[in-house]
């Protein structure tokens, strides 16, 4: 397989202005940190971004305009830090829409593209305004049981997945727990992968089953030590507990959010995690 | 609260919480270490039957991984739920109705809300296929315990909702007073509550932690992780 | 968790009449063995065979009258022995059903069953005959798109699966490929699990990642060395091909079949793998 | 017949195959090792690329896992097929028609078949969604290449059908020879031929292998596990 290696700038460059775009790991854990400052950089526009259960990627591309959708189940810094301030206020200005799922609908419709159907049938839902509210469709049950709830196919143009270790043509170890992950990479148009370390591949042949993620679904390869920041990486480093507490107070306010990314994020974010 | 949470979970039960949810979290623990040796202790993170060193303030943490033997995915718990396996999940609500349904969503109007909230995390897909839902709330206030939800974000088999001042039972689809904490007065409790309640001085009294479930408490959560949630209350699911 | 450890008699004794039961493994690899040939001396009629490809197991249960149903894509020896004798015989003789999938039709059925849904939609299938045979209906897509296929619930009343490595409350570790496992594991109201042999699992604590089945899923574990026998156990041992041939070749005629069932089988199996 | 398949295969192609199937995988790592270096070799067992050592008789052997970095699953394989991302699925058939079309399942009434066949393994699912099929068969004969199949197992996008005699191309629906084999006589590949064929002199003839071919051949399957195929042809998806 081809090597797959680029550089942050140039991997981003690839995710267009309007992409549907799945954000790996989990509230504080493991989301792509970097790759989402990197898009902050490069001024994106319009992303749709999809999660199960997001907090500063989703705050952040909301705060700064990248965002224009968001198709998430819980947005929200957990009672660590609270609400998610610059979400709240962009969806109550109107200026993104907020597609609510049940993270199960997330994963039901990640699922609908992986199996390259137009529609996935969910258990549950029975009850709740979600379904009328996002115009999910019921169906009866050809074989004779009752209606069931079905998700449409929800296919990302890109995905971004942060892991602690990949080889060079994208195979990929991630430690702890995987998340959406692995949904994500099979169900993504295109796949970019950061890796805390890019590590040769050989090593990977005497433990196959520790592999997470194929190298033959990924389009690009990132080093980026420390790219979780300011999300926890299992077994290297802890979310940021300081810095987060900071950006949730300073997203409080357009005014704020705005001085903390020009002075801690359009700066060299990277060096900070490594000082 | 926690104690009284915990002593609501069976022995051999398998149980769930979510993000945002270090009281269940505790809970779960706590029961496990006192009558319910056998409880399956699942968590979103993926960790079977964790035994934490330190107890995260997120519930999504690489600690409650710690002595898993197993990891499974949130979406491999979510499926558990949906074929009728999981007995227990606990969810959160920033409203709570009359009838146990909750709203994790939004403020006002749908079309543009007045406050965004959180959102219902997986509680729309759990709360009508878990065995049982037990609801947890750290604030108990008229805005909190409503008539009428703003939206309905999730509806389903809630068995009890534990609060500061009271466990509520659902019986016949409604949420009557189990027992009162000691020391709250029913009519507080009353006028804290957006619905109507029968409560009176014959109404049971939550019984008090004993010295063994105090003592086991003070073990697992030697940082008060749990006062975590009384400070920030967003609720989890 | 409580211990779930108990004789490959007595697990096996929980077994109905008339179950739905799906094996592990495929074709010639790690398929459970001592578990069929248990089911065997036990006698068991009237079962339903659901698995993506099989050859010994399935068509043994067939030639000695325990299967009246094969639900699988494949029922063959591969090119290392042909074709499968006795269960060729037990359906163009109507005494077992042959429900004929298309291997991805059986994992679709599986998904139904895991996800507690009465179906699930499954891309391709255009052209084949397998639909109409098999009763498979159509459904329009709500949102727009064309026609799909679904498939309904498959939810089998047993799984037996053989590991290499489990622990007393039923986690287990499978080396090399996983076949369709983990979604019996999943789909099944019970799991039987066979394994190579028992472990602390404390030792699974360090690397969980690598744990392929967890034991809140399971139901019962047997401790079983060779218990793949005659199939091979990745890592272990292979398929045993004069075993294998010997019996293709009497699986031709029921009466050689029935004598070497009585010589080979209803004695100690478990003795031959081991001397 | 191997080195023919094999030079169907192109660069960065994603390529599969299934049980009972030593041609295809002979003809894949030969691909690989000839012109083909970054094609994905994905094969039933869930081995990504491997690099045997020896290669097995039974093509979902572990001996295919040996060099993989990762493991998938058959589930894996399948879902990858159905959205679109497989270039290449091999598939065999007992029946083959004029369209390509094949069968697996059975010869006879469907109800009551004069002989079962070991069914389609995967094929019905991928033939239709693979970008391209590439169906082998080890027998070129009037039985096996009929007018009209007993049951249709599978249908698709078949692109290429190779046996002994000849490599066929599919046009506008049909199968037409596009090659025949040195030393094979136009008259008697269409007397092993059920349905029409328009074949002659003219005809182009398969190229001959190439040392290079054959000295690679020879490295990679020296056991020559690949006549195990002639020996007796069950066919394979």
């Amino acid at each position: 397989m081809r090597d797959k290696r680029t550089s942050l700038e140039a991997a981003i460059a690839a995710v267009p202005d309007g992409a549907r775009l799945a954000l790996g790991g989990n509230t504080l854990h493991r989301g792509p940190g970097a790759a989402v400052h990197e898009l902050v950089r490069q001024g994106r526009r319009g992303l749709e971004i999809v999660k199960t259960a997001g907090a500063y990627d989703i705050d952040l591309l909301c705060g700064v305009g990248a965002a224009a959708t968001v198709s998430a189940g819980f947005v929200g810094f957990e009672t660590a830090f609270g609400l998610a301030p610059s979400y709240r206020r962009a969806v109550e200005g109107g200026r993104v829409e907020a597609r609510e799922h049940a993270c199960y609908t997330v994963i039901a419709g990640l699922r609908a593209a992986i199996q390259g159907v137009p529609f996935m049938p969910v258990a549950g839902l029975t009850g709740s305004d979600l379904p009328a509210a996002r115009g999910f469709r019921r169906l009866g049950d050809p074989y004779g049981g009752g209606e069931v709830v079905v998700i449409p196919a929800l296919v990302p143009d890109v995905a971004i997945v942060h892991v602690q270790e990949a080889d060079a043509i994208g195979n990929a170890r991630i430690v702890g727990t995987r998340f959406e992950d692995v949904l994500m990479v099979q169900a993504a148009r295109r796949v970019i992968l950061t890796a805390e370390r890019i590590v040769d591949g050989a090593g990977f042949e005497a433990a196959p089953e520790t592999v997470a993620i194929a190298g033959f679904m990924v389009d690009a390869v990132v080093e980026a030590p420390g790219g979780a920041w300011p999300f926890g990486c299992a077994g290297l480093y802890d979310f940021d507990t300081e810095y987060l507490a900071a950006y949730v107070a300073a997203s409080r306010a357009e005014e704020t959010l705005l001085r903390f990314v020009r002075e801690r994020i359009l700066d060299d974010a990277a060096a900070m995690v490594l000082a | 609260m926690v104690v009284t949470l915990a002593r609501l979970l069976g022995d051999g039960e398998t149980v769930f919480h979510g993000v945002a949810s270090p009281l269940p979290m505790v809970a779960t623990l706590l029961a496990k270490r006192l009558h319910a040796p056998d409880l399956v202790y699942l968590s979103i993170g993926g960790g079977v039957d964790p035994d934490p060193v330190r107890l995260p303030v997120s519930t999504v943490d690489p600690a409650l991984l710690h002595g898993t033997r197993a990891l499974v995915t949130l979406t491999d718990l979510f499926d558990l739920a949906a074929r009728g396996r999981l007995d227990v999940a606990f969810l959160g609500g920033v409203q709570i109705d009359g009838s146990g349904r909750i709203n994790m969503s939004l403020i006002g109007d749908p079309a543009r809300p007045k406050v965004r909230l959180p959102g219902g995390a997986g509680s729309a897909a759990l709360m009508p296929v878990a065995r049982r839902t037990i609801l947890w709330r750290t604030k108990h206030d008229p805005r909190t315990f409503v008539e009428r939800l703003d939206f309905v974000t999730a509806a389903g088999n809630v068995a009890h909702v534990i609060t500061p001042l009271c466990l509520f039972a659902r019986r016949e689809g409604r949420l009557v007073v189990e027992s009162v904490h000691p020391g709250v007065d029913p009519d507080a409790l009353r006028a804290a509550t957006g619905f109507p309640l029968a409560v009176d001085s014959g109404t049971p009294v939550t019984q008090a932690p004993t010295a063994a479930e105090l003592g086991a408490l003070a073990q697992i959560d030697s940082d008060h992780v749990r006062v975590s949630e009384f400070e920030r209350a967003t609720g989890g699911g």
